[in-house]
């Protein structure tokens, strides 16, 4: 398995797949010197130039779909297609100058082996220079620039990530030199998943699940959570509380990578931004730059799905708005979109409804377990 | 051509004068001498006479005079006398321009030059106007005269009034002295320093240098073009000159007639003369931003162009001359629709091509706005770059650094450092904008990957994130 | 019903731990029979052909009055209010106290817990509104007297916690020592918390995540001995709960580092007097203990805040600053926190926490709170 | 009293002897007799006999004819035969009433009644109006009376024309016989089932009972209030009775004279009467909604008040009968204003409290707006108190409620419960409706402290703390 993703992988890094890696700090420094060190050379040169920097387009227009070949994955990634920050454009210059004030301010912070959060960047920035950076938007824009165009992640800038996450269920993890983790006794509150992509990295994992659950919303993690779900069905339960962030995902995909034979269940709201939180599980989105696709898993939708909705009450269900409309087109113009999905996303248009999962209490609070247990059994998933 | 006043004439006969002691190849000399005196009538006696080279009768052949002053009346006799170097008299006229037909030229008997050899004209009127008013516009125009700065025509103007005692007034009017130009300068040469002195002297309303304002001519900023455009057997040329000079506000007592606007000077064939419509547009369609310069508009105040300007520095003022004349004399003159044509295209050229030559002269001056905004961020992202070099613990990385900058010691301090950067970055930004065909290459990329697919000018329009475009500041 | 833990050592752990889950089952039956003899008393007065009177107090936490002569501090209810069958608005609070009652006996019999979202869920068509459930559900604490997580009502934990303590909460073991400067989620089951042991020398208590994470990536614990707590804004419910027990067993102060803006204030002071809406159980809620550690008004200048840090309040900003300025515990009990809010209002500007560290990152951790532990520079 | 027509004068005088049947305790007979003869002049003459208490002089003395129609000459004369129980004879007088003064009565010779002891009286008068017209208004009076059901009272009402043979039309009017009274019933019991009968018959336009229409007496709902006044040394009574009938639209072919509008029927000392603005006025304040019923609007209409019913089910009709009588008789009246604001008063409070009597009889019926929105509550309640008790895990508790409740077995299900809890439910709401005032005096705000938070709802407008919401935890 993990000799055939590799395979695809190199199958597709010839189809221009462009990506940012987690690297150690010295790695990214000698990036930025590197950086420096051709600048100047091109300023110095004898027909001297101001270099333009040359990003990796986070749009979808450069987006390219890895439909698997040899398994079932796919993925959304960012071709090489480039957008330039340039100097010698009046509306590009300040752009320009923001991606080496960030460069700046990442490279010190590196030196200094700290971390900072994008509040303090702002700050530092505002303070250093005001008209370059009136908002924490240009900041946060500007990272991800930068990300783009070191091509490497934005914790190893030094940029501190705080995750939303939270596990439970049958899995042990393990820091090495640490006490392990049992995420079966974590009561409801479940065991929170560190935003450090290091230490994630460096987790021992064990697990003797048959299942890993995605969980949309924490109040239902924790009604699962409290109700040992996992000990009926022998599974790993996680939430992100809504769009995952890199750290749950990466947990996520290690979690998938060492023990591939675990199918990954998501139950999300029957509207399009459940599905689009399960795609972003599933697929990465664009919005991530990056570093989205590298996580990407063989999520399957559990539900609640548009058979589910006659033993939803009447009353549970709610029109959809404006932004659910806007969800659902982008969804279903999305070239990743499995037929199956887009069907039921025609569904909820169609229906012009919305429901969400806490509608299942209609039948007690117990119901929710037997509801998934009995779509595991069924193999009631798409 | 007709004129509407006696002063008018006199004016265009003077401009003649001066003419044919241009094409003279010696010094010449002109002298206007007005002569009042109560005991005759009329009261005012004009002579115009010069050493050049002689003028042919078809000069006045086509003058005409439609007086519309009724205190003006002259009574439209010119006396002409005249000789070529080759004559071996002077001949005499008497030219009635009030009557037409044959009947308008008399010859009066010549005098015999006796073997000398030498050219020259005089024409004399007389005339009930103002001898005062007169003076004061043959005063400014001879002053204007004088930016053309032709070398071999000395000017002389002379009035008196024979019923006051000592009211003899004298002027002469030579070309720029103080400069040691060659013999073989050109008349864009000359029209440089023409205008250079002029703006010395404040130009429009003083004739004497004020020494206090300006220091040396060494402060002006100059920008000169000659233009040529060969049409319809003839060569036009258009010759520009643009001074930028600096006049210190506050402690200046000279004032300018147009204060802060810019008085466009316009020849045409030597003489003083109205910008034609065509040439103001020429001068409205000018790209003046591309120099950091931004024109307000422009009013015709007399037949004179006036240039108004947004975002002057208040010490700042711009002169401009323009002079277009025909190589050959006397002149072929085009239709008027096709001249038109030619002069706003000339006209837009030259002005450009000067421009283009001050700002080559002076670089970091008449930059683009564009340029001027990106050279903003230089000092920026000169004190990024060298923050990055300078708080770097890799010392063979700093040392490179140093080397690519041209800088010797490694101690030189975070200014020197920002400032080397600031300066080349300003200086490639500058060069940029000095050839803006330029600027529209694709400049290098700072890492170079050919399997790059460049987009040029998306940027900025990161709008479409995402199909799913969640929170992405999960950070 | 309030818990009280007290360090002790492991030999008396055991009886403890049976002890405490007797209590809490204790609890339950307790609650169980008041729900009981709620409903009988209900019966009763149908039998009866009479209208059931159902009285509910009424608490605030503070009041507007500029004579002190208000009873806010004394936890007392101001008044009652009288739910009968004689008003629709009563009788529709009544039925959905009632639904809502019916959850919450099913939650203690069977020791569930179960959030206020998935009550709403249970009825959605005749709550309408989250709110309506929220405010039934005090309804129930009012009159059963109790505390929200008694009814097992929880909510998700938000808040933050790490260093120097160890607790044990259900069978999870809160091992924050080890790793002084790691976040850990503090529990939602603050009344299963046991076996703390702590060898800090005081609680920090910091608005927001990212000051907690700017302390964690200093190893502020590690080097400060202490617990930093972040409830990620306005403090959630276990948040507060866990405070208050750690400032009553360990018996060391809390001090709030908060940003200087309206809301920060208003943050602090909801660790400090507990919140409006829940203040029928202030007094289980509350940290009187808790000091104003800053940022203060007066710190922009101390500290040399850049001129661009400082954000010009805004209109509501002012409105609420005035509006906060009437609360009358400030007078009370706290009157040099008025004279500081006094000044920002005055001053016309905010900053953030962040704004104290533009010079340097590390700051916070290095300078500003222990040159204000230290110096003593709290109220 | 003054009469504007001869018409009107008969009725007062009908009335008149009706009251003094009533007033008499023996079973009386009061016997109108209309004879029409085309050989005498006035053609009409009305006889006006009755077995009642005998009559005063003073009934006559106060009554004035003012006639405005020109047709109705008639002369003024009454002739007047009446004796008390105890008088020996029979007196006999004459009164013009178109005359004043001592002169109007003159007295006749009377008869002797040779010991008989007998009371009665017959007033005669003979007149020009039309005998037809007058005979419908009689018996309108009369049916309109009979709703009085004053049991001792026999009316017969005769009308003849001599000159048309077997042109005799007799009715006789008799109390209610078809109900069992005890003699002791009330006046107030009596009109109760007056009305009933009158609603029976459909009031207003049939003389006889439909039984098609209503089966039954049972199926009228009925409410009844008296209420008494003492003032100025006489007790005024109001009596009120409304009947709430439902009719079915479809199969009837019986047509009210108002349609689905109620006449309220006004007597005022026992004779049928005009209403009072007063009494209309209270009408309108009484607080209908209290009740369930939705007052549109009163309809004046010849003196009859006619009120509008909004949400009135098609096939129910509502009946209203208001009697105001002195106790004492002869009466003193009260000054009209005094009587005004007496009558408003106790007309609203005789109305209310028949409403409430009704509301009391038929519990569920006639509830408030208010309480039937509660009483939609009664279901979801009755479900969760049901809930509460069978999903408790206490047994010793629900055998508790079960006994409480009056339910035997512990295996009745949920739905007994809760039916039998919202029985009891409802029937509090029902209870709590009827006395509005009770429940009023039970719910006010029971502030210990008399601290400073009056706004009465403070609970849902804690809106200045919204914003901060420290309990957002949703999950
Ligand atoms: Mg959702
Ligand atoms: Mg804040």
């Amino acid at each position: 398995m993990e000799d055939l993703r590799n395979s695809s992988l190199k199958f597709f890094t010839d189809q221009e797949l462009c990506y940012a890696d987690i690297v150690p700090p010295s790695q990214v420094r000698a990036r930025i010197e590197v950086s420096v060190l051709s600048f100047l050379k091109i300023l110095n040169a004898s027909n001297p130039a101001i270099s333009d920097l040359p990003l990796i387009q986070r749009k979808s227009s450069n987006s390219r779909v890895n439909h698997g070949l040899l398994t079932e994955l796919s993925y959304v990634f960012l071709s090489n297609s480039v957008s330039t920050r340039s100097l010698m454009r009046p509306n590009a210059a300040k752009a320009f100058v923001r991606v080496w004030k960030v460069m700046e301010m990442c490279y010190q912070i590196l030196l200094q082996e700290k971390r900072v959060t994008q509040r303090e960047l702002f700050y530092k920035l505002l303070c250093h220079s005001q008209h370059l950076f009136p908002s924490q938007k240009d900041v946060n824009r500007t990272i991800q620039d930068l990300v783009a165009l070191l091509r490497c992640s934005r914790y190893s800038l030094g940029i501190m990530a705080s995750s939303r996450g939270i596990i439970a269920g049958r899995l042990i993890l393990q820091e090495p030199g640490k006490e392990a983790v049992d995420c079966s006794v974590c009561g409801s509150s479940g065991h929170a998943i560190s935003g450090d992509l290091n230490l994630l990295d460096k987790l021992i994992l064990n697990a003797d699940a048959r299942y890993i659950i995605i969980v949309e919303k924490h109040a239902i993690f924790q009604r699962l959570a409290e109700d040992r779900f996992f000990n009926q069905i022998p599974s790993i339960l996680i939430t992100a509380k809504g769009y995952p962030d890199i750290a749950t995902r990466f947990l996520l995909h290690r979690i998938s990578r060492a023990f591939p034979d675990l199918p990954i269940l998501a139950l999300v709201d029957w509207n399009p931004a459940g599905l689009a939180i399960l795609c972003t599980f599933k697929f990465g989105s664009v919005g991530m730059g990056l570093e989205s696709y590298r996580y990407a898993c063989n999520v399957k939708w559990l539900g609640l799905r548009g058979h589910d909705l006659p033993m939803l009450p009447d009353q549970s269900f709610v029109p959809l708005k404006t932004k659910d409309l806007q969800i659902a087109q982008s969804l279903m113009s999305s070239r990743i979109l499995p037929e199956n999905y887009k069907e039921e996303v025609t569904l909820m248009v169609e229906s012009g409804r919305r429901a969400e999962i806490e509608a299942l209490y209609f039948h007690g609070y117990d119901y929710l377990g037997k509801y998934i247990a009995k779509k595991i059994v069924q193999s009631d998933y798409i | 051509m007709e004129f509407s006043s006696s002063q008018k004439l006199c004016l265009h006969l003077i401009s003649s004068a001066y003419q044919r002691c241009r094409l003279s190849e010696q010094i010449c000399r002109l002298s206007v001498i007005l002569t009042r005196s109560s005991s005759s009538s009329p009261s005012l006696r004009i002579s115009i006479s010069d050493t050049g080279i002689g003028s042919s009768l078809e000069e006045f052949q086509n003058l005409r005079v439609s007086f519309t002053n009724a205190a003006d009346n002259w009574d439209g006799m010119l006396s002409i006398k005249t000789t070529s170097i080759n004559d071996s008299e002077i001949h005499n006229y008497q030219i009635n321009l009030k009557e037409s037909g044959s009947s308008r030229i008399t010859s009066l008997t010549s005098d015999s030059k006796n073997g000398a050899k030498f050219s020259g004209s005089e024409v004399c009127l007389s005339s009930f106007v103002n001898s005062d008013l007169l003076l004061a516009e043959i005063h400014s125009l001879l002053e204007k005269v004088l930016i053309l700065n032709i070398p071999n025509v000395a000017i002389q103007l002379v009035s008196e009034d024979f019923d006051v005692p000592e009211s003899r007034y004298e002027k002469v009017f030579l070309a720029n002295t103080c400069k040691q130009l060659p013999i073989s300068a050109s008349s864009l040469e000359l029209l440089k320093f023409g205008l250079g002195d002029y703006v010395l002297k404040h130009g429009n309303n003083l004739s004497i240098k004020c020494n206090s304002c300006f220091t040396s001519w060494e402060d002006l900023k100059v920008g000169v073009a000659c233009c040529t455009e060969n049409r319809l057997h003839t060569e036009l040329v258009m010759e520009a000159v643009i001074v930028i000079s600096n006049m210190s506000i506050q402690n200046t007592t000279c004032f300018r007639e147009y204060g802060d606007k810019t008085e466009v000077l316009y020849f045409k064939d030597f003489s003083p003369c109205a910008m034609s419509q065509s040439s103001m547009k020429a001068l409205k369609s000018i790209d003046w931003k591309r120099y950091g310069l931004h024109l307000g508009g422009i009013v015709e105040l007399d037949g004179t162009a006036l240039l108004e300007w947004e975002n002057l520095p208040t010490d700042t003022h711009i002169d401009i001359v323009l002079h277009s004349y025909l190589k050959q004399y006397p002149m072929v003159i085009p239709t008027p629709r096709k001249m038109s044509q030619l002069e706003r295209s000339i006209v837009k050229r030259a002005v450009k091509l000067s421009l283009d030559d001050l700002k080559a002269n002076h670089s970091g001056d008449f930059l683009s706005s564009r340029a001027l905004q990106i050279r903003n961020y230089a000092p920026d992202l000169a004190q990024s770059i060298a923050g990055l070099i300078l708080s770097s613990s890799d010392l063979d990385f700093q040392r490179e650094c140093f080397s690519l900058l041209g800088l010797q010691s490694q101690d030189v301090g975070t200014e020197i450092m920002e400032n080397s950067i600031k300066e080349k970055i300003v200086s490639v930004i500058e060069t940029n904008d000095k050839d803006p065909d330029k600027s529209k290459e694709i400049a290098p990329f700072l890492f170079e990957e050919d399997d790059h697919i460049h987009e040029p000018d998306v940027e900025f329009q990161e709008s479409d994130f995402t199909y799913l475009d969640p929170d992405l500041d999960m950070f | 019903m309030k818990l009280k833990l007290e360090e002790e050592d492991s030999g008396k752990m055991e009886g403890k731990r049976k002890k405490l889950e007797s209590k809490k089952s204790e609890n339950g039956i307790l609650l169980l029979d008041k729900i009981k003899v709620f409903t009988r008393s209900l019966l009763v007065n149908l039998t009866n052909r009479k209208s059931p009177i159902i009285l509910i107090d009424r608490f605030k936490n503070h009041c507007t009055l500029s004579d002190s002569n208000c009873f806010c501090g004394s936890d007392l209810p101001v008044g009652k209010e009288v739910l009968t069958l004689c008003k629709e608005t009563h009788v529709r609070r009544l039925d959905v106290m009632l639904r809502v009652l019916v959850i919450v006996q099913k939650l203690l019999q069977e020791n569930k817990h179960s959030s206020k979202r998935d009550i709403y869920y249970m009825h959605p068509s005749v709550f309408l509104d989250q709110s309506v459930v929220d405010h039934a559900i005090n309804d129930i604490c009012v009159l059963m007297q109790c505390s929200r997580h008694n009814l097992n009502v929880v909510s998700a934990g938000n808040g933050l916690v790490m260093g120097w303590i160890r607790f044990v909460e259900g069978k999870k073991i809160f091992d924050c020592i080890s790793s002084p400067d790691t976040a850990h989620p503090i529990p939602v089951y603050v009344e299963e918390i046991k076996d703390i042991v702590s060898a800090a020398r005081y609680i920090l208590v910091v608005e927001k995540e990212s000051v907690f994470q700017r302390l964690a990536n200093d190893q502020f614990c590690k080097s400060n001995h202490c617990i930093v707590i972040s409830g990620r804004g306005y403090p959630d419910i276990p948040t507060r709960r866990f405070l208050r027990l750690l400032v009553e067993n360990l018996h060391i102060p809390a001090y709030c580092l908060v940003d200087c803006d309206p809301y920060g204030f208003d943050i602090l002071t909801t660790y400090r007097f507990g919140s409006m809406q829940m203040a029928y159980d202030t007094k289980h809620l509350r940290v009187p203990e808790i000091h104003w550690l800053g940022a203060f008004p007066s710190d922009s200048e101390r500290y040399f805040v850049p001129k661009q840090c400082l954000l010009p309040l805004t209109a509501e900003d002012k409105r609420k600053i005035e509006a906060m300025l009437l609360r009358c515990y400030l007078q009370r009990e706290v009157p040099q926190w008025r004279l500081e809010l006094k000044m920002m209002l005055q001053k016309g500007v905010k900053f953030e926490i962040e704004a104290l560290s533009v010079h340097t990152l590390s700051f916070l951790t290095e300078s500003y709170i222990p040159s204000k532990i230290h110096g003593k520079v709290q109220i």
